[in-house]
């Protein structure tokens, strides 16, 4: 299992690479990205502030709880930090398992956590100013699903 | 001297990020903070806001010591 | 949309490279890597045995379903024939979209019928001879869950 | 001549794969394959074997031409 922050940008595709290796037992990876939408315009950057070492050990916390609760054999999470723009990924999740369905149930668990409760705040800066963005409605009851 | 770390919301509000204060509970450390800037103090108090000592989660008003780390952390947006 | 089939191996990581770059509008990219167990023994091998034309385009059928009744801005999907060997990828599949449940839910779909409807015969070349192989019980039941 | 393709078990079963049959329509097909492999003739109209006419699947006694392309299609298993 690893969790990791990064100011840097990442590429997906490289981090599925690393993360499929030498995997005899797996059945099935699920992997999800998530990326900077342009949608309010190409000015739109996003920023994202963690509290290093406090968010890695949140994230784990659940992380850990994923891999129990779908009988995970691995999982990944690489998320950035600091300034992004539009069309750079924001957050790649990587799990393993026997079977696709665990694969499945636990990327989008895992997803489900940390676009609506993981230690992120998010500042938009757009053509018109700054401002702090909160999670949607959906992000809300997409992750009281799993309660 | 206590750390004292602010974030998102309350890091614009309070126009610092990261500050030494001297005090020997969270009680007197708010009251400090208070003091010196009712606005920002007033804030750490809302709702939602929660304080980590050392990187935990607590909700007690905790003994700090010269070397605790006292994050003030407004409700998470998610990434 | 593309969907591919092959003789050749692939490495998951490369064709999520290829699939994920220049998205400004995609917010959401999931991608499911079926990989062979090697349960059995490290002596199974997999024998897939496609209908060359006819099994692309059926599973473009239904790859042009998940475009319409998941919103999704893109798929692939490449699929492994002949003999497979322990850790190898068998099958890829990826979905973009604006937003993730949508991405998510494409990818589960696309995947539920690959393992049970998808024109191929398995066979399972093992310690004591061959056998061909039909969808699991689970494998039916989970592609029931969209019909 | 249609060409007659044979997909899994039934594959194994006939031991060809591939054969250029004459034949004007798929109920004459069927009676001739099975005059010359009786149980072949029988599994290719066993439970859920499915035809195909110029990759096309098709429940009637479809016409044949001499480029028709005929497969015979047992229960797929998926990838």
């Amino acid at each position: 299992m690893s969790v990791r922050l990064q100011d840097e940008a990442f590429e997906p595709g490289a981090l599925l690479t690393v993360f499929s290796e030498g995997r005899t037992k797996t059945g099935a990876i699920v992997s999800f990205t998530g990326i900077a939408r342009a949608d309010q315009g190409d000015a739109t950057i996003l920023e994202l502030e963690a509290y290093p070492g406090f968010t890695e050990a949140e994230i784990g916390k659940i992380a850990a709880e994923a891999e129990t609760r779908f009988s995970l054999h691995d999982l990944m999470v690489v998320h950035r930090t600091g300034k992004i723009a539009p069309g750079e990924a924001v957050v790649f999740v990587a799990t393993a398992a026997a079977h696709r369905r665990e694969a499945f149930e636990a990327a989008d668990f895992l997803m489900d956590y940390l676009k609506s409760r993981a230690p992120f705040w998010k500042k938009e800066h757009g053509a018109t100013g700054a401002q702090w963005i909160e999670p949607t409605a959906r992000d809300r009851s997409d992750v009281a699903r799993w309660d | 001297m206590a750390k004292v770390l602010l974030f998102g919301p309350l890091r614009d509000l309070a126009g610092w990020r990261e500050r030494e204060i001297e005090a020997s509970d969270l009680a007197s450390l708010r009251a400090l903070i208070a003091n010196d800037d009712p606005v920002l103090g007033e804030a750490l108090t809302g709702k939602g806001v929660q304080v980590a000592v050392d990187q935990a989660i607590t909700r007690a008003e905790t003994a700090l010591t010269a070397r605790s780390e006292v994050a003030f952390l407004p409700p998470m947006s998610g990434g």
